[in-house]
């Protein structure tokens, strides 16, 4: 597969070659990530399923450049292979875990990035408080994180990422702790600034459902130790609204992934060990 | 790979500064009074090495004891301290001015008290001693995350309970760098209390050495508690690699 | 016999070897005396630990030592002075144009604040000096900021610190005694307490007898009185311990320590001392110096013991 | 006004406790019948420490510029060296033994080297004074820069930030706490170091007070001396406090 | 309404009269909770939906004893008037944020809540090994809360909470981070143990789908200040299976609940100040 990127015109946006990670030494070593090969067209939408702990934070971190992968296989960027720690800082990254910083108000927690970047402050504050009250903040900017309800630091933690402007966006299960609307809220403002922007996102979710409503392509991953099990082509049309979740073509992929996610996830429950 | 280890490794820098004593002193011709030759002060540690031993063994008693009480008392307050603003508000600041309190002041009644017992330097070290303990469990204590105070109390935990599933484990890490702070300065108590009338240890030695203005002697006894001071700094590090590994968020 | 035990007002050294040798040599044991030699040092104060009980007898600083104690109501009894001629002196290089006490005029004398400072003030009115002619400083224990220039005068102790001096290779320096002033204010002196006098004055001449004794069989024995130092202190220089030994049995052997014997009290000089310090507002009010100074045991310490 | 009462509202413990301390003090020494050349009573204290303000203010001006010198000159090290330890983390596996092991020496035992080598007046004092806190704010310090967890720090380094924005932006706010405890540990340290050294060699401080009046035999100035020096260290330590506040105000 | 509660034979398990929450002062006050009027039946299921930032979580504290209503109101368990704090230790619960004690492995984790009763270690680890396989952690007993994906932990979470049993449970979002497999065994499971035990269970969530299929009723909130809007009985028969998701009743309620829930989801985003 590495061949290929020599062969096509436009190389893939991100690709990875049979990608490992493994925790720990050998007798009690837990592989997280397994012979992953993965590759993500430039504006292309993904979404990640998988069952719990198959490995999607995971290979997250390895992405984003904060974990190296083993020495088994690579990453490729634009077509050049990554070295370790060489996408730092090119590729917004939102964390499972929101990580907050207690010290910082809400609005400079939000400006985190654009700070690290060189912004100066009040350039930084002024970007981030027009975008308040899209994510349902407003009035919030100078509370303290441990003020705010799990949902509005998700918020928050997501509009630190967007603020950070980068054409490869690694999002870890942003929604998780919305309710429904807030989430399908979220939802329709992340399509229609990808529709803008068209940077490339990579977006994990548990929820079929929402892989489904924003993909381009769903990729799903096998139980621990986590490797691609299928990818699926979403072919729905663009712009896609609320109603798309009822009509057959969603109903039949939704069918078809359950299918494939039930069987990984069972086997988490098959008595496993690490 | 292990070579690489061991130029990192704490022994490692020991040979550094040991090297750069050995060529730079003769190399800028520093006056032997300032700095004497390294060689000086090995030859002179070497003329008392059965004195040296000696005195090293006794300090190191009196050290460790005096360490251990300051340890139960440092965490005993710092704990009292936690448990009660009031008892912060009125004795922490009555700890800070103890600390500026000479032991040259109260000596003379620690050596009316406990004669030129072991006591004596075990008091004066555990009085040097516990203050930065309690100051770092108090701060320590006050690290447990509100939020995990909340869910021990759920469970309807007791006082007792919060304190030792919670309170405490989180407090560790900090309560080991009150130790690391405290061995240094018993070892000083220790040094000092022999000041008052001891005949054996390091303390006895370097006041000698300091009356008899012989400067090798001051840098063999200065070693000598380095590598004292070292040894116990180490001890500590190893029991919190072991025990005391996890940050507390 | 009960424990007894003497406190020392400095580390281990040859300034004490009468006690080092009447331990070693039994004369403590041989007069019915359970002794303990408990050292001194910066931090250890005799007269208080003495007068407190905490110790019986007490090698202590000297006459202004007492002096104060009394003043303070401290129940001490000195029964014995060990140096005969003051034991302090003062040193200026050769080069400074100092070259006599009344050439300290105008320049930087450093000297002890802890009670020496006063014979320097006698020495001065001796000289007909007046204290404020004369910049004067704390001396710490190192001759080093004497040797660094940073004085032009500083004071010495004749059994140490001129032997540091000259250990260490300089000899451009010129000597000024106190006693060629006329001033003599006898050091280390014996002290015991009230209580013990009066409860058991036996120990407290027993005690003074095998002082006297190991002070003398010391200074006949010099070799053996420098082993006997060495194995009591750790990590101590012989050569040093030696010049030491020498210069004490200089000082506690001079005048009346060869005619009347060694621990002799001079009461002259104790009555100028205190005339003096009163001048010089360190004592407010006279002492007794009959019950301060009691030479009643010394004058039955036998000749044989006491006469070198 | 408001500042005035929040004060008597925070001083009225130290106070009251102080105010105990002292009367078991006083009245237990007489009960015990102990001599004042063994411990003096704090109302002989007190009223010696008026009778010789004059000679203990000016010692204690001395004293306190040397120790507030020490402390900070100390501090700016130690924080400076925490910082290089975090930057440069080879330097921290060279310096830290080192520093542990001119930690493990007394001050004490240092002091002579410090007057001979910075002569008797205030440079030595402040040297030793800094000497007695580099460690412990360079031990507090560092290990509150690596509070933070891994996944906190790494989500710095997805921002592209270097060492020196991971520390500034996450590490010192998060060791603020280790810093202020170091401060208040340190402050201590650096008065009595302060002190002792000035007992060894000084032309003039509390130290050289107590140092003179102990050879006099006169306790009573030394104990006002104490008392003196630690109201003293204690003004500074309220003012510590009053910068704790300001310095961890998120909690 | 208070005065019910003499009137009926068994009161209910858990009753809330006029309960409000508000933080800080007046200029900057927030208020998270208003007039809340809510009573639960003995092993009644109720489950509990609002917008994020709410006041759910704030609503749980309150029940759990860890944070007292403002003095206007009132707590009742069993019909009896609850002091500040009297209720902990009665009930079991589970926060959002999983809170796991990192020094503690995930056994001693899952432990915790028994050794605070007093249940000797070798016990109460025997009682949690049992449930490793069930939580699909078979293997992971040994390792630290650090080396668990966010799933797991919130697994592990839950698995504590079981631990301590109680006649009320409190779940917090227990499910917000699992894939949507684990998430329905999970469902399941907790029905499962329910149906044995009958317990009464308040379950918060942001998935209408899931407040349906576990509840006899659910209860909606308001945006913030968050309020009782309205609640629904469910009256799908039990047990349960994931057919029942497809019926024409589930259906119905649900497009009756997102109705509601949409309308309060707007109003966090009309430019609104706390
Ligand atoms: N530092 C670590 N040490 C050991 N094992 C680890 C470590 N980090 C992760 N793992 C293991 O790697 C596996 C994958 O974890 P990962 O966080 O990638 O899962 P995930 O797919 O994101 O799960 P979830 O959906 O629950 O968040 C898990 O089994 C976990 O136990
Ligand atoms: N300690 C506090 N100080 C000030 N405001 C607070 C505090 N705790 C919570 N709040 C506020 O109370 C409101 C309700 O918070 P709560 O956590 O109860 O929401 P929630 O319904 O659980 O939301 P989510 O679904 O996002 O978890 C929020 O607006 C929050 O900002
Ligand atoms: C800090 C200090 N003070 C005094 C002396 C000198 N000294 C030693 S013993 C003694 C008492 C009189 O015999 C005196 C004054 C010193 N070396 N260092
Ligand atoms: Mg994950
Ligand atoms: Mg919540």
């Amino acid at each position: 597969m590495p061949d290929e990127t020599t062969a096509v015109a436009t190389p893939p946006h991100l690709q990875l070659v049979n990608v490992w990670k493994r925790f720990g030494e050998a007798p009690k070593q837990t592989v997280a990530v397994r012979n992953v090969d993965l590759s993500i067209e430039p504006g292309a939408f993904v979404t990640l399923i998988g069952p719990s702990g198959c490995g999607k934070s995971t290979l997250f971190s390895m992405i984003s450049g904060l974990l190296p992968p083993d020495s088994d296989g690579s990453l490729l960027l634009n077509g050049k292979v990554q070295q370790d720690g060489a996408l730092l800082g090119k590729i917004a990254f939102m964390p499972q875990r929101d990580l907050l910083f207690p010290w910082r108000t809400v609005l400079d927690n939000a400006t985190l990035a654009l700070e690290v970047e060189g912004m100066p402050r009040r350039r930084a504050r002024a970007k981030a408080e027009a975008l308040f009250p899209e994510f349902g903040l407003g009035g919030f900017e100078q509370h303290y994180p441990h003020q705010l309800s799990g949902g509005m630091r998700q918020r928050v933690a997501l509009m630190r990422t967007f603020l950070f402007e980068r054409d490869l966006i690694l999002l870890d299960e942003p929604f998780g702790a919305l309710d429904a609307l807030t989430r399908s809220m979220m939802q329709r403002w992340l399509l229609d600034i990808w529709a803008k922007h068209r940077r490339t996102v990579l977006f994990i979710t548990h929820d079929i459902d929402e892989a489904i409503f924003l993909g381009d392509k769903v990729v799903v991953m096998t139980a621990r130790p986590g490797t691609i099990k299928c990818e699926e082509a979403i072919t729905l049309p663009r712009p896609r609204d609320l109603g798309v979740v009822t009509t057959p073509e969603f109903m039949a992929v939704k069918k078809k992934l359950l299918a494939v996610v039930e069987e990984e996830s069972l086997k988490t429950f098959a008595a496993a060990s690490p | 790979m292990n070579a690489r280890a061991l130029a990192r490794s704490p022994v490692a820098s020991v040979v550094y500064v040991a090297a750069a004593w050995l060529v730079l002193v003769p190399l800028f011709k520093v006056q032997p009074r300032y700095l004497p030759p390294l060689p000086v002060v090995l030859a002179d540690g070497l003329s008392v090495w059965p004195d040296l031993v000696a005195g090293f063994w006794r300090t190191l008693v009196e050290t460790v004891l005096g360490f251990l009480a300051g340890v139960v008392l440092g965490v005993g307050f710092g704990i009292a301290f936690s448990a009660s603003r009031i008892m912060e508000r009125a004795f922490l600041p009555i700890f800070v001015a103890l600390q500026t309190v000479p032991v040259i002041a109260f000596g003379a009644i620690v050596v009316i008290w406990f004669g030129n017992t072991i006591m004596a330097k075990v008091v004066i070290a555990l009085y040097l001693a516990f203050f930065p303990i309690a100051v770092n469990t108090l701060r320590g204590l006050e690290l447990a995350d509100p939020q995990r105070i909340a869910l021990m109390k759920s469970f309807g935990a007791s006082h007792l309970q919060l304190f030792l599933k919670l309170a405490l484990p989180t407090a560790l890490p900090n309560i080991l760098i009150g130790m690391k702070l405290a061995v240094a300065l018993s070892l000083a108590g220790a040094i000092v209390g022999e000041w008052f009338g001891d005949t054996v240890g390091l303390g006895v030695m370097l006041l000698q050495a300091l009356y008899f203005e012989q400067i090798p002697r001051v840098w063999v006894l200065i070693i000598a508690c380095g590598a004292m001071g070292t040894l116990l700094y180490g001890a500590l590090v190893l029991l919190e690699r072991r025990f005391v590994w996890w940050r507390t968020d | 016999a009960d424990p007894v035990s003497v406190r020392l007002k400095w580390v281990a050294q040859a300034q004490f070897a009468g006690v080092y040798v009447a331990k070693a040599k039994g004369f403590y044991e041989a007069a019915g005396l359970d002794m303990t030699i408990n050292p001194g040092g910066p931090n250890v104060n005799v007269e208080t630990l003495v007068a407190s009980g905490a110790d019986t007898f007490g090698i202590a600083s000297g006459t202004e030592g007492v002096l104060y104690a009394r003043e303070k109501k401290l129940p001490l009894v000195a029964i014995g002075m060990s140096q005969q001629i003051t034991p302090f002196a003062y040193v200026a290089y050769t080069e400074s144009g100092i070259n006599s006490v009344k050439d300290f005029k105008g320049k930087r004398v450093a000297t002890w604040m802890v009670g020496p400072q006063y014979t320097l003030y006698s020495v001065l009115a001796a000289e007909g000096l007046k204290q404020d002619e004369v910049n004067i400083v704390s001396q710490p224990f190192s001759m080093q900021p004497f040797i660094d220039k940073q004085f032009d005068v500083a004071t010495v102790t004749l059994y140490n610190e001129l032997n540091t001096l000259k250990e260490q290779g300089i000899t451009n320096i010129k000597v000024f005694m106190p006693d060629d002033s006329g001033v003599t204010t006898q050091q280390d002196a014996i002290v015991t307490s009230e209580t013990m006098i009066k409860d058991k004055p036996a120990e407290v001449q027993a005690f003074l007898d095998a002082t006297l004794k190991g002070w003398k069989y010391a200074f006949e024995h010099k070799s053996e009185a420098v082993d006997i130092v060495m194995a009591a202190g750790s990590g101590l220089e012989r050569k040093h311990q030696e010049l030491m030994l020498d210069e004490i049995e200089r000082v506690m052997t001079a005048k009346a320590g060869t005619t009347e014997g060694l621990g002799y009290m001079d009461m002259k000089s104790i009555e100028t001392v205190q005339a003096d310090l009163i001048k010089f507002g360190a004592m407010k009010t006279p002492v007794d110096l009959k019950s301060a100074f009691d030479s009643a045991f010394w004058a039955k310490v036998p000749d044989a013991d006491k006469k070198m | 006004m408001a500042y005035g009462l929040r004060f008597i509202r925070s001083a009225w413990p130290v106070a009251s406790a102080l105010a105990l301390l002292l009367l078991l003090w006083q009245f237990g020494a007489a009960a015990l019948d102990i001599p004042t050349y063994i411990l003096p009573r704090p109302a002989e204290i007190f009223v010696t420490a008026i009778a010789k303000w004059p000679l203990l203010g000016d010692a204690l001006t001395v004293t306190l510029i040397e120790a507030v010198g020490g402390f900070l000159l100390g501090a700016a090290i130690g924080i400076v060296l925490a910082v290089l330890m975090i930057l440069v983390p080879p330097l921290e596996a060279l310096l830290m033994p080192i520093a542990v092991v001119i930690n493990a020496v007394p001050s004490i035992a240092f002091v002579p080297l410090v007057l001979l080598w910075f002569g008797l007046g205030m440079e030595s004092k402040i040297a030793i004074g800094a000497l007695a806190v580099v460690l412990v704010v360079l031990l507090n310090l560092l290990a509150g820069l690596k509070r933070p967890e891994a996944d906190a720090i790494n989500l710095m380094r997805s921002f592209g930030a270097g060492r020196i924005g991971i520390l500034w932006r996450l590490q010192l706010p998060a060791a603020m706490p280790g810093l202020v405890t170091g401060l208040r540990v340190g402050l201590a340290r650096s008065t009595i170091a302060v002190i002792v050294a000035e007992m060894m060699g000084a032309y003039s401080g509390i130290g050289q007070v107590i140092y003179q009046a102990t050879g006099q035999v006169d306790y009573l100035t030394v104990w006002a001396a104490v008392f003196v020096a630690s109201l003293g260290s204690l003004a500074l330590y309220g003012v510590l406090v009053a910068i704790d506040r300001k310095l961890v105000w998120w909690r």
